[in-house]
């Protein structure tokens, strides 16, 4: 295991594009938005949080997009089965890698911007470490939309995924409005980890069930 | 043993032929209490005192949204047992009822927002029932998609069965969500939930009403499903001699 | 009880002003449901003529 | 009843939307033996390959196969990764290491294409690469989806050879190919 995963990290890490690419742009929108907005701290503050879980949605949404599709169009997909090396243990090992290499960065930006909209350093720690763990979430959901829709384009993977995702949108929308009014927010951290435990546990059975029915 | 209850009854062949003998039946019978239930309801019912006459929308939208509900349940029971037990007609089942139920759905959207101008002032309005619909009519779209975008059909039966089984799951926790979201925003002025409670006068049409669209619209599903076994089988003996 | 509650067949189209969108859904709704029904039943005859010309 | 069959295919048959692409084939193959599939474009070879490696599933019959054997397959996908070089694609198999490989290297010339992105080889050499994995492997079942496709004169006798002192060894071979590779194996047409 320790080898499949030192070999998908090489993997993603030589294809500078696909895990820098979507770094930069989720940048690039943070950076972009104030320049919308007629110029107020207060303002900005208002609505950097949709700012930021919508971003960080659009920036997964097409970085997963040659998530299975790379291995699948060269062959690399059939030398797993034929090599006898489990299906779910290399679509979770994928998961992570992307996460690692695109969902850590993107949670450590979204503390510094944090900071730099609220100027308030602690609840930017936990906007931090709440964007790694919903990253994680959408990775998983959105390598489950691309994986059904493995060579069709992201047109129906998105059109799929959006339905899924919206609790967790709805989840965070609540947990920032806890924030700000200093109300209870552990909750919902809590019922974003258990949709974390479950969706880890779950979405790479289901994920290798389809891409074998793709190969057949 | 459900196996072998399944492939006995669940042929296409058996199910094409009982379904087109059920067909007339059910489709003039739920046709003709349709057309009563409607008429019942626009000319008959009594007036709702907050709402005033364009409450008698309420006996074209609700059958069609409890359709829509229906209809999604049914595909998700049919593509349960198509992964499980490997039943073709249950994947030609999921397959038809997609298209019936995106349709059926769109029709409570339109009917709901149509409503919604005398009674909101607006056409449309962030509400959970409505945005939970909205998500319902989404779904729908993304089976029809997933499947048309497939030219092997044995896989893309597949793949719909997967996606309608999760995008079941996650419907209660849709609904929960949303439901949990909107009470942050005022609630609307008026709203189905918190309307007083009915009049008989008006419940029996509306119960009327529901009951037979359900009707009319599995009979159109039946029909569906029928094309959908003509299409997969055209090889079939039985077929080229209908 | 069971009355028609309205007095003429243009206070019946007018509906206190609420008429054109109860007549609107309704137009729709008949609409949707005939579409559905027809088309399944122009397919399927499509299908049973192609069917024959090839046997 | 000793089974000493490596692989048994008894009444396979594939069919796609109902219809049917191949039906009742059967074959079986001892150790030291090997299978030619035969047929037109389009008949399933690949496929009927692809359900012997295990990537597929047949719709009906079955193939048998000890689950402890070993098996390599080429297909037409080459499976080498375009943005990583050719050392790069070799070491991410992990089964074997790059001193072994010196000697195919250097026999199919590709010893000084080692630090080469694969995106820049050739479609021949990029199919030498491929079945480098069938060169160096311990592998008791070999299945390949016409090797010689793109291969020069050279290559393509320097493969045969090695396939017959495969067999010599006691390994089968599964292959579909245009071109007569000699190998005395039994034929299945499809």
């Amino acid at each position: 295991m320790k080898g499949l995963l030192h070999i998908e990290l090489f993997k993603l890490f030589k294809k500078i594009r696909s895990w820098l690419g979507p770094v930069l742009i989720f940048t690039l929108i943070i950076i972009a938005y104030p320049l919308t907005v007629e110029y107020s701290t207060s303002e900005l503050a208002k609505s950097f949080y949709s700012i930021l879980w919508l971003g960080s949605l659009m920036t997964i949404m097409f970085s997963t997009e040659d998530i299975f599709l790379e291995d699948y169009l060269d062959g690399t997909m059939d030398q797993y089965i034929v090599n006898n090396i489990s299906l779910p243990l290399i679509v979770f090992i994928k998961i992570f890698v992307y996460w690692l290499l695109i969902g850590v960065p993107i949670g450590i930006l979204s503390f510094i911007f944090a900071i730099a909209f609220t100027s308030n350093f602690e609840s930017s720690l936990l906007i931090g470490v709440i964007s790694l763990v919903v990253n994680y979430i959408y990775f998983a959901v959105f390598s489950f939309g691309n994986s059904l829709s493995l060579n069709k384009g992201s047109l129906l993977s998105s059109l799929v995924c959006l339905p899924l995702v919206l609790p967790i949108l709805i989840t965070l929308g609540k947990f920032i409005t806890a924030l700000e009014y200093a109300l209870n927010f552990y909750s919902y951290i809590i019922l974003l980890l258990g949709v974390l435990s479950i969706i880890i546990t779950i979405i790479p059975f289901l994920i290798s069930f389809i891409l074998k029915a793709h190969l057949d | 043993m459900f196996k072998k209850f399944f492939h006995q009854f669940a042929s296409p062949k058996t199910f094409y032929f009982v379904s087109q003998k059920i067909f007339p039946y059910l489709f003039w019978l739920s046709i003709t209490s349709l057309i009563i239930g409607l008429i019942w309801g626009i000319l008959y019912a009594p007036v709702d005192k907050v709402q005033g006459n364009s409450y008698r929308i309420i006996y074209m939208h609700v059958p069609a949204s409890f359709a829509a509900q229906s209809l999604y349940m049914m595909i998700a029971v049919a593509s349960f047992i198509f992964l499980i037990w490997k039943v073709k007609l249950a994947a030609y089942v999921v397959k038809s009822v997609s298209l019936i139920g995106a349709s059926v759905t769109f029709l409570a959207l339109i009917s709901g927002s149509i409503w919604g101008i005398p009674t909101w002032g607006t056409w449309w309005q962030w509400d959970a029932r409505i945005t939970s619909t909205l998500i319902l009519f989404i779904m729908y779209l993304g089976l029809i998609s997933l499947h048309n975008s497939f030219n092997n059909l044995d896989k893309a039966d597949k793949f719909i069965s997967v996606l309608a089984l999760v995008g079941f799951i996650n419907i209660p926790i849709i609904k929960m969500s949303v439901n949990w979201w909107s009470t942050l925003h005022q609630p609307a002025s008026i709203t189905l939930s918190s309307k007083p409670s009915i009049d008989l006068a008006m419940l029996y049409p509306l119960m009327i009403c529901i009951f037979s669209f359900l009707g009319l619209i599995i009979a159109i599903v039946l029909r569906a499903i029928q094309y959908e076994i003509l299409l997969r089988e055209k090889n079939k003996k039985w077929i080229q001699s209908i | 009880m069971m009355n028609v509650q309205f007095e003429s067949l243009r206070s019946l189209f007018y509906m206190n002003g609420h008429g054109i969108y109860v007549w609107v859904v309704l137009i729709i709704f008949l609409m949707v449901i005939i579409g559905l029904f027809l088309f399944y039943k122009i397919k399927i005859n499509n299908f049973k003529k192609e069917n024959n010309e090839i046997n | 009843m000793t089974n000493d069959y490596v692989l048994a295919a008894h009444n396979i048959g594939y069919s796609i939307n109902n219809t049917k692409l191949f039906k009742n084939i059967n074959f079986e193959a001892k150790k030291g033996e090997s299978i030619h599939i035969k047929g037109s474009n389009g008949s399933g070879k690949t496929t009927l390959l692809r359900i012997i490696a295990g990537i597929c599933s047949s719709s009906n019959g079955e193939v048998i196969i000890d689950e402890e054997i070993s098996k390599v397959m080429v297909g037409h996908s080459n499976a080498l990764k375009d943005y990583l070089t050719l050392k790069e694609n070799i070491l991410m198999d992990g089964s074997f290491d790059i001193k072994d490989t010196n000697i195919f290297l250097e026999s199919l010339n590709l010893k000084n294409k080692l630090e080469l992105k694969i995106g820049s080889l050739s479609f021949g050499q990029r199919k030498k690469a491929s079945l480098l994995k069938v060169f160096n492997n311990n592998s008791d079942l070999i299945i390949l989806d016409e090797p010689c496709v793109g291969l020069d004169a050279k290559t393509q006798i320097y493969l045969i050879e090695f396939l017959k002192k495969e067999l010599a060894k006691g390994k089968t071979i599964v292959y579909s190919s245009h071109i007569d590779m000699n190998l005395d194996s039994i034929e299945v047409y499809l």
